[in-house]
C-alpha cells in the first residue's frame, strides 16, 4: 500500500513541479528522487513496515510476489529515468507532465500486480493504458506518432470492451468480482464462466501483444517516441504479464484444463510470428518491437505451465528482459539513424556502449552466462514440468535459435562493419549507468538466486 | 402463458435498442449516427428502469447521452464532418466485417445457450438494490478504495488532455 | 424474464458494435461503436446484478431465513461496476477525442485508412 | 597436495581474469604487459592442471560444488566442477597447447596496434575460459555454457580482421552452423531432464539403464548433431575450412587443437548413454568415416596451405568419430591428444611459413623453402610424419588403435565381421590419402625451386624465437606423445592411456586379436603409407606451376612412372576431390542449409503482409481469430 499512495502523490507532485520549477534538470531530479523514495517505501513494506494501513475490503493484497515484482519495476524505472529521462526533453515541451504520467502508470502497475478483484484489475489496466495513449502521441507534430497513438487508442479501447464483456459474463456465473470467489465453483464450470475467461484471455493477450492480438505492437512501438517505446516495451509489458499470470493463477486456476490448450496455441503463434517477422525488419526499433512479441511468446510459457517454477521464472524473465531492453533502447535513443546500417562501425566510435549493447543483446538471445539464458531455461523447464506437450518446448528452443539471427545482425553491424560514424555524445554518468545495467544482467545470469531468494525468505 | 406489461416493455425496448444500434453503424451522416446512438442509450436506460436500477438509468442519460454524446457531437460539428466527408469502405470489406461480426455473435450465443434458463429476473419485495441510497452507501464504504483510485485515472486523463491539446 | 433474453440482447448489441468497428472508416464513428460495446456490457451487468439479487432474496425467503441487509445488498457490486465503467469511459472519451482532434489538426481527416505510414 | 581440488576454480578463473584485464585495460597496457597477462594466466592454469592431473592419477578426483546455479522445482543444477581422468586429460591439452599458442601469438601478432593486440588476447583468454568450463562442468548445463562460449569466441576470432567482408561471412557461417548443433544439444538437454529428471553426469548415467531404447537413441542422436556442429562433421562441416579466415594461431588453437574436439569430449563423456543405442553408434561411425573420406579427398585439391590443414582437421575428426562409433572411446580420446599436438604443430608451422612469405598462403607460389627456414621445415616434416602415421611418431599409435578397433567391431571371437572389414578398408584408404595430401603439401611448399616474386624471396627469413620454441616443443610432443599408448603387442602393459581412462570410460568387452595379426596390420599400414609418401615425393618434389610452364614441359620433366601415376591415380583423385568440393559441398550441403533458410524467408515475407498498417484489417483478423478460438474451445475440444 505504501507504494500505491506514494506513487499517486508523486504524480501530483510532478504536475506541480512543472509549474513551480523553471529548470528542466530540477524537474528531472525531483522525478528521480521520487522514484528512489518509491523504491525505498516499497522495500520497507517488503520488510514489513506498512505506513498506510488502508482497508481495501480484500480487493488489493500486497503479498510477497507483488512486492517483489514492484521492487523490480521501481529499480528498472530508476535505471530507465537515469538513462533516458534527459531524452524526454526532445519529445515536447510538457516535460513535467510526461513524468507525471509515468508516475501514474507506475501507480497502475502497483494495482495490477496486487489485485484481488477484477474491478481493480480493470482500473489498473486502464490507469496504465490511458497515459500510454497520450505518451505515444506526445510527439504532436510527427504524423507517425499521431498515427501510432490513434491506432493504439482505438485498438486498446476495443480490447477494453472485450475485457469488460468477459468480466460481465464471469460476474453472471459467479456473482462476484473477487478472484477467489471466481475460482470456486461446484461441479462443472458454467459456460458463462468459460466464455468470460476466454474473452479475458483475448484482452490480456492483446495487452501483452501475444499473437494473433499483436498487430498493434509493431506499429505503436515504431511510431511512439523512442524514449516512451522503451518504457512501454519493458516495464509496462512486464506489469501486464504479472497481472496476466496472477489472473490465471488465482481466478482461473481451477479451470486450467480449459485454457491450457488455448494458451499453447497462442504461445506457438506468438513465438512464430514474433521471431520470423523480426528477421525481415530494416529498422532496429521495429526489430525490437517484434522481438518484444517474441519474448512475450516465451513468457507465455510460464502461463502455460502455471506452476511454482513458472511464477518464479517469470519474475526472473521480466527482470532480465526489462533490464536488457532498457539498456538497448537507451543507446538506440541516442542514435539518429534507426536502421541496422546506422549501427555500422559503432564499436569503433563508442566501444563501451557497443559492449554493453552486445551483452544486452546476448541476454535477449539467451546466450549462457547472461540472465536471458537462465530465464529462458526456467521457462522451458517449467513448461517441461507439466509433463505434456514436449513439442512446445522444442518449438520454443527452435525459435530461440532463430532469434539469434536478428540480434546478431546488430552486433555484426557494430563490430564487423564500417560505416558513416554517427556522432553521439553521452555523459560519463550515462555510461556508468549502462555498465550497472549490464552488470546486473550478467550477475543475474550467474546468481539468479540473488533475486529469487527474496521471494522465499 | 400470460404476457405481463414488463415483458411487453422488454420487447419494445429491445427492438428499439437493436434498431437504433443498427442505424448507428449504417447511417452515412456522422451526426445521424450520434443521434441514433443517443436513442440507443435511451432504450438501454429504459431497460435499466425495468431492472429497477433507477440510479444507473439516470446516470446513463445524464452522463452518456447528456455529456459524452454532446462532446462527440461537438467534435463532429467542429470538424464539419458530413455525409460527403466519410469515404465508404469497399463493399467486400464491409461484407467481410459484417460476416465476421455475425460469426462472433453466433459462436458466443451458441456457447452460452446452455446457461441454466432457470435463472430469471423478477421483481421481488425488497429488491431495491439499484436505488441511490443503497448504492451510495456501498460506494462510499466497501468501494471507497477503487473510488479514490478512479480519481487517479481522471487526473491522468486530465494531464493527458492538456499534453495533447495544449498549443506549443 | 429469463436471463438468456438479456444475454442475447446484450451480445447482439456488442456484436453490432464490433461490426461497426469493422465496417466504418471514420475514427469518431469507430469510437462510438466502442462506446456501444461498453453499453452492451453495462446492460448485461445490470441484468446479472438483478438476477443475483432476486436469487438471493428468493433463496432466503424459501428457506424462511430472515432477510438481512447483506442479502438485500446482493448484486450491488454489479451496478457499482457499471458506475466505474462509466467513469472510465468518460476518461477515455476525453483522451480519445483529444487524440482524434490532434490527428485532424495534422491531416485534416479522421479516416483511419489514411493511417498506414506504419506497416510491415 | 591433498586439497588441490579446493583451488580447482582457479583454473578457469585465471583466464577469465586475463580476459577482463586485457579487455578492459587494452588501451592502457603496453603490448608486453598484455602478453605477460595473456600467457601468464594460462601458464598458471597449466601448472594447476598438472597438479590436478597428478592428483587424479593417485585416485583423488572428484566433484566440487560451488553454489546452486539453477533450482527449479525438484531440479537443482549446481555450479559444480568434475575433475576426473577424462576432464583432467583435456585440461592438460587445453592449457598446455593453449599456452604454447599464446606464446606463439605474442610474436605472430606483433604488428597489430596495441589496442587490437589486447582485444586479440582477451578473446583468446575468453576462449580458453569457455573451453575449460565446457570440460570441467559436472553437468550438461555447464557444458552447454562453455559450449556456447567457445562458439561465440570463435565467431569473434574468425571475424577478428573484420575489414574483410569475406571473413565476416565466414564468421557468420561458423556461427550459424554451430548454432544448429547447439540447438540440438539444448533439445537433448531438455529431453534428458524430461526423462531422467537431472542433468548431473552422475545422476544421468546412474539413471541411464532405466531409459527406454527410443529415448536413449533420440538423446544420443541429438547430442551427436550437437557434436557434429562443433566438430565439423557431415553435413555441418563447411564452416571449418572457411573459418581459416582468422589469424593462424587462432586456427591452430580453436579449429585444430581444442574447440573442435569438444564434440568428441561430449560423446566420450556420454559414453554410458551411447552404449545403450546400437543405432546411434552406427550413425556416429558411418558419419565419422564418411566425413573422414570426403574431407581427405577434398584436401587433395586444395592450394591454400591453411585450407589443406583445415580439411585434414575435418578428416581427422571424422577418424575420432569413427573410433567413438565403434565403441573405442579411449582410442578416440587418444587421437584427440596426439592430433592436438601434431595439428597445432602443423598450423603453427604453416603460420611461420606464411609469416616468412609475408602473408602469402598459396602453396603454388612457394617452393624450395626448406633451406631458408630450417626449423619450420623440420618441425613441419615431423608433423607430417606424425599425421601420416609412421612409427614411432605419435599419430601412428592413435591411428593404429582406431583402425584396429574398427576392424574388430562386432567381433566377439577374434574373427572379423564384414562391417569391420569395410570400416577398416575405408579407414585405411583414408589414412593413405592423408599421407598423400600432407606430403604433397610438404613437398610443394618446401622442395623444388622458389616460385614466388623476387620481393618475397628477398624477404624470407626464419621466425623469431617465441614462434620457433613452441614449434620445437610441439614437435617433440608429436614424436613422443604416442608412447603412452603403445599397444600391448609391442610393450606388455604399454597402453597406459586406456588404463588411465578406464574409470570413466567403459572398456570394450571384445576378444583381443592375436599379437601376430596385430603386427601384420601395423606392418601393412606402415608399408602402404611409406609407398604413398614415395609416390607423393616423386610427384611433387619438383612441382612446377602448370600455368607457368605449360603441360608439355611438365611431361618432359617427369618420368614415365610419374605420368602413369598422374593418369591412373592422381588425376582421378583430383577430379573426384574437385567434384566433391564443387558439387557435393556447394550444391548438396550448402543447398540443404540454405534451403531451410529460404523457406523461413518465404514464410516470413508472407507473414509480414498481414501487418498492413490498417486498423480495420487488424480488428478483422483479431475477430476472426476470436471466432476460431471460440470454436476450438467450445466445439472442437474433445
Amino acid at each position: 500500500m505504501n507504494a500505491l499512495v506514494i506513487s499517486a502523490v508523486l504524480g501530483v507532485v510532478m504536475m506541480f513541479s512543472g509549474i513551480l520549477l523553471k529548470q528542466k534538470s530540477a524537474v528531472r531530479n525531483v522525478a528521480i528522487a521520487g522514484m528512489v523514495l518509491l523504491l525505498i517505501v516499497n522495500v520497507l513494506e517488503l520488510c514489513g513496515n506498512v505506513f498506510f494501513n488502508i482497508d481495501s475490503k480484500g480487493m488489493i493484497e500486497f503479498d510477497r510476489f507483488a512486492l517483489l515484482f514492484n521492487t523490480i519495476v521501481y529499480v528498472s524505472a530508476i535505471l530507465y529515468l537515469l538513462l533516458s529521462a534527459r531524452d524526454m526533453e526532445k519529445v515536447g515541451v510538457n516535460y513535467a507532465e510526461y513524468l507525471a504520467l509515468i508516475f501514474f502508470i507506475l501507480c497502475g502497475i502497483t494495482l495490477t500486480s496486487s489485485f484481488r478483484s477484477l474491478l481493480i484489475l480493470f482500473l489498473g489496466i486502464e490507469i496504465i493504458s490511458i497515459p500510454l495513449y497520450i505518451l505515444t502521441g506526445s510527439d504532436k507534430r510527427n504524423l507517425k506518432s499521431n498515427e501510432a497513438s490513434l491506432k493504439y487508442f482505438l485498438l486498446g479501447a476495443f480490447s477494453t470492451g472485450l475485457m469488460l464483456m468477459g468480466i460481465a459474463l464471469i460476474y453472471g456465473a459467479q456473482g462476484s468480482f473477487d478472484t477467489t470467489r471466481v475460482s470456486s465453483f461446484q461441479g462443472t464450470a458454467s459456460p458463462l464462466l468459460v466464455a468470460g475467461m476466454v474473452l479475458l484471455l483475448f484482452s490480456m493477450a492483446f495487452k501483452v501483444s501475444a499473437a494473433p492480438f499483436h498487430f498493434w505492437t509493431p506499429d505503436v512501438y515504431d511510431g511512439a517516441p523512442t524514449v516512451f517505446t522503451s518504457f512501454m516495451a519493458t516495464i509496462v509489458k512486464a506489469a501486464v504479464f504479472i497481472a496476466f499470470i496472477r489472473l490465471f493463477d488465482e481466478a482461473f486456476g481451477t479451470l486450467q484444463s480449459q485454457w491450457q490448450l488455448l494458451i499453447a496455441i497462442i504461445t506457438v503463434a506468438t513465438l512464430f510470428i514474433g521471431n520470423i517477422t523480426a528477421v525481415f525488419q530494416q529498422s532496429v526499433k521495429r526489430m525490437l518491437a517484434y522481438s518484444s512479441i517474441a519474448q512475450a511468446g516465451f513468457m507465455m510459457l510460464a502461463l502455460y505451465a502455471m506452476n511454482a517454477d513458472a511464477k518464479e521464472g517469470l519474475l526472473l524473465y521480466v527482470t532480465a528482459y526489462s533490464l536488457a531492453t532498457i539498456g538497448i533502447f537507451a543507446v538506440l535513443i541516442k542514435m539518429k539513424d534507426y536502421t541496422f546500417e546506422g549501427f555500422n562501425g559503432f564499436a569503433k566510435q563508442q566501444p563501451l556502449l557497443a559492449a554493453t549493447t552486445t551483452i544486452c543483446l546476448l541476454s535477449l538471445a539467451g546466450i549462457p552466462l547472461t540472465a536471458g539464458f537462465l530465464s529462458k531455461f526456467y521457462m522451458l523447464k517449467a513448461a517441461l514440468g507439466t509433463g505434456k506437450h514436449l513439442w512446445l518446448v522444442i518449438f520454443a528452443v527452435l525459435m530461440a535459435a532463430v532469434s539469434v539471427y536478428y540480434y546478431f545482425r546488430v552486433i555484426q553491424a557494430m563490430y564487423f562493419k564500417d560505416g558513416e560514424v554517427q556522432k553521439i555524445d553521452v555523459s560519463p554518468a550515462f555510461k556508468w549507468t549502462l555498465v550497472v545495467v549490464t552488470a546486473l544482467v550478467v550477475l543475474l545470469g550467474v546468481f539468479p538466486n540473488l533475486l529469487l531468494n527474496w521471494y522465499y525468505f | 402463458m400470460t404476457i405481463t406489461i414488463t415483458q411487453i416493455l422488454f420487447w419494445i425496448l429491445s427492438v428499439a435498442a437493436l434498431f437504433s444500434a443498427l442505424m448507428v453503424i449504417t447511417s452515412k451522416n456522422p451526426v445521424h449516427s450520434v443521434l441514433w446512438l443517443i436513442a440507443t442509450f435511451f432504450s438501454i436506460s429504459g431497460h435499466y428502469i425495468l431492472l429497477s436500477a433507477q440510479f444507473l438509468a439516470v446516470v446513463n442519460i445524464i452522463v452518456y447521452a447528456g455529456a459524452i454524446m454532446v462532446l462527440f457531437l461537438f467534435v463532429i460539428m467542429l470538424m464539419n464532418l458530413n455525409r460527403e466527408t466519410e469515404p465508404q469502405k469497399n463493399r467486400w470489406i464491409k461484407m467481410a466485417g459484417a460476416i465476421a461480426g455475425g460469426c462472433l455473435l453466433l459462436v458466443l450465443v451458441a456457447s452460452l445457450k446452455n446457461v441454466e434458463s432457470a435463472s430469471t429476473i423478477e421483481d421481488v419485495k425488497g429488491g431495491d438494490v439499484g436505488f441511490i441510497k443503497r448504492l451510495g452507501k456501498e460506494l462510499f464504504s466497501t468501494y471507497v478504495v477503487p473510488f479514490e483510485i478512479s480519481s487517479i485515472l481522471f487526473l491522468s486523463a486530465m494531464v493527458g488532455a492538456v499534453v495533447i491539446g495544449k498549443k506549443e | 424474464m429469463p436471463i438468456t433474453h438479456y444475454i442475447i440482447l446484450s451480445l447482439a448489441l456488442f456484436s453490432i458494435g464490433i461490426v461497426g468497428v469493422l465496417t466504418r472508416r471514420n475514427a469518431i464513428i469507430i469510437f462510438m461503436c466502442i462506446e456501444l460495446m461498453l453499453n452492451a456490457v453495462n446492460l448485461l451487468l445490470v441484468a446479472f446484478s438483478k438476477m443475483h439479487n432476486y436469487a438471493a432474496i428468493k433463496a432466503a425467503a424459501d428457506q424462511k431465513l430472515p432477510i438481512t441487509e447483506a442479502i438485500l445488498n446482493t448484486g450491488s457490486e454489479g451496478q457499482i461496476f457499471v458506475f466505474f465503467i462509466m467513469v472510465v469511459a468518460a476518461a477515455e472519451v476525453t483522451v480519445g477525442l483529444a487524440i482524434i482532434v490532434m490527428m485532424y489538426r495534422n491531416i485534416h481527416s479522421v479516416d483511419v485508412n489514411f493511417l498506414n505510414r506504419l506497416k510491415h | 597436495m591433498k586439497n588441490a581440488l579446493n583451488i580447482v576454480y582457479l583454473i578457469p578463473l585465471l583466464p577469465l581474469v586475463g580476459f577482463l584485464i586485457n579487455g578492459l585495460l587494452r588501451k592502457h597496457l603496453s603490448k608486453s604487459m598484455i602478453s605477460v597477462v595473456g600467457c601468464g594466466t594460462i601458464l598458471v592454469s597449466f601448472a594447476l592442471s598438472i597438479v590436478m592431473f597428478l592428483q587424479v592419477k593417485n585416485g583423488d578426483g572428484g566433484t566440487i560444488e560451488y553454489f546452486n546455479f539453477i533450482s527449479v522445482g525438484e531440479l537443482t543444477i549446481p555450479f559444480a566442477f568434475q575433475i576426473d581422468q577424462l576432464s583432467s586429460l583435456f585440461l592438460l591439452i587445453i592449457t598446455g597447447v593453449g599456452f604454447l599458442i599464446h606464446v606463439y601469438s605474442t610474436s605472430y601478432m606483433q604488428e597489430e596496434k596495441p589496442e587490437h593486440f589486447g582485444r586479440y588476447f582477451s578473446y583468446l583468454n575468453l576462449f580458453v575460459f569457455s573451453m575449460l568450463l565446457l570440460v570441467m562442468g559436472a553437468n550438461y548445463v555447464i557444458m552447454f555454457i562453455g559450449w556456447e562460449g567457445v562458439g561465440l569466441c570463435s565467431y569473434l576470432l574468425i571475424g577478428y580482421w573484420f575489414k574483410n567482408n569475406e571473413y565476416n561471412k565466414a564468421a557468420n557461417k561458423a556461427f550459424v552452423m554451430n548454432r544448429i548443433g547447439d540447438l540440438a544439444f539444448l533439445i537433448a538437454i531438455f529431453w534428458i531432464i524430461a526423462k531422467t529428471g537431472g542433468v548431473n553426469y552422475g545422476e544421468v548415467f546412474a539413471f541411464a539403464p532405466k531409459l527406454s531404447g527410443t529415448d536413449a537413441t533420440i538423446i544420443t542422436l541429438l547430442l551427436f548433431v550437437g557434436a557434429a556442429g562443433k566438430s565439423a562433421q557431415i553435413p555441418l562441416y563447411t564452416w571449418l575450412p572457411d573459418a581459416m579466415a582468422g589469424p593462424t594461431p587462432v586456427s591452430a588453437l580453436i579449429h585444430a587443437a581444442t574447440m573442435v574436439t569438444a564434440g568428441i569430449y561430449m560423446i566420450a563423456r556420454s559414453n554410458v548413454l551411447y552404449s545403450l543405442s546400437e543405432v546411434s553408434m552406427n550413425v556416429v561411425a558411418i558419419v565419422g568415416l564418411a566425413t573422414a573420406l570426403l574431407a581427405a579427398t577434398i584436401a587433395l585439391k586444395q592450394n591454400d596451405i591453411k585450407k589443406v590443414l583445415a580439411y585434414s582437421t575435418v578428416s581427422q575428426l571424422g577418424y575420432m568419430f569413427l573410433a567413438l562409433g565403434v565403441g573405442a572411446y579411449s582410442a578416440g580420446v587418444f587421437h584427440v591428444m596426439t592430433h592436438a599436438f601434431f595439428k597445432a604443430l602443423l598450423f603453427l608451422a604453416a603460420g611461420s611459413v606464411i609469416h616468412a612469405m609475408s602473408g602469402e598462403q598459396d602453396i603454388r607460389n612457394m617452393g624450395g623453402l626448406s633451406k631458408k627456414i630450417r626449423i619450420t621445415f623440420i618441425t613441419f616434416l615431423i608433423g607430417c610424419i606424425a599425421i601420416a602415421g609412421i612409427p614411432p611418431f605419435s599419430g601412428f599409435f592413435s591411428k593404429d588403435a582406431i583402425l584396429l578397433n574398427a576392424l574388430l567391431v562386432d567381433s566377439h571371437d577374434g574373427s572379423f565381421s564384414i562391417k569391420g572389414i569395410i570400416l577398416y578398408g575405408v579407414a585405411l584408404f583414408t589414412a593413405l590419402l592423408t599421407a598423400f595430401y600432407m606430403f604433397r603439401l610438404l613437398f610443394i611448399t618446401f622442395s623444388g625451386t622458389f616460385r614466388g616474386t623476387e620481393e618475397q624471396k628477398h624477404h624470407i627469413h626464419e621466425s623469431p624465437a617465441p614462434m620457433t620454441i613452441p614449434l620445437i616443443i610441439l614437435a617433440v610432443l608429436s614424436i613422443i606423445g604416442g608412447l603412452i599408448g603403445i599397444p600391448d603387442a609391442i610393450v606388455k602393459g604399454g597402453d597406459k592411456f586406456t588404463e588411465f581412462l578406464s574409470p570413466v570410460i567403459a572398456q570394450r568387452a571384445g576378444h583381443p586379436v592375436s599379437h601376430s595379426t596385430e603386427y601384420m596390420l601395423m606392418g601393412l599400414s606402415t608399408v602402404l603409407v611409406g609407398i604413398t609418401i614415395i609416390v607423393a615425393w616423386r610427384q611433387y618434389r619438383n612441382y612446377k606451376r602448370k600455368e607457368a610452364t605449360g603441360f608439355a614441359k611438365v611431361l618432359e620433366d617427369k618420368w614415365y612412372v610419374d605420368e602413369f601415376y598422374e593418369k591412373i591415380i592422381v588425376k582421378p583423385l583430383h577430379n573426384f576431390g574437385g567434384f566433391l568440393k564443387n558439387v557435393f559441398e556447394k550444391l548438396v550441403v550448402d543447398g540443404l542449409v540454405n534451403g531451410v533458410g529460404r523457406m523461413v524467408n518465404y514464410g516470413g515475407r508472407q507473414f509480414r503482409l498481414l501487418q498492413s498498417g490498417q486498423v480495420g484489417s487488424y480488428v478483422l483478423l483479431m475477430v476472426l481469430s476470436m471466432v476460431i478460438i471460440f470454436l476450438v474451445q467450445f466445439f472442437l475440444r474433445k
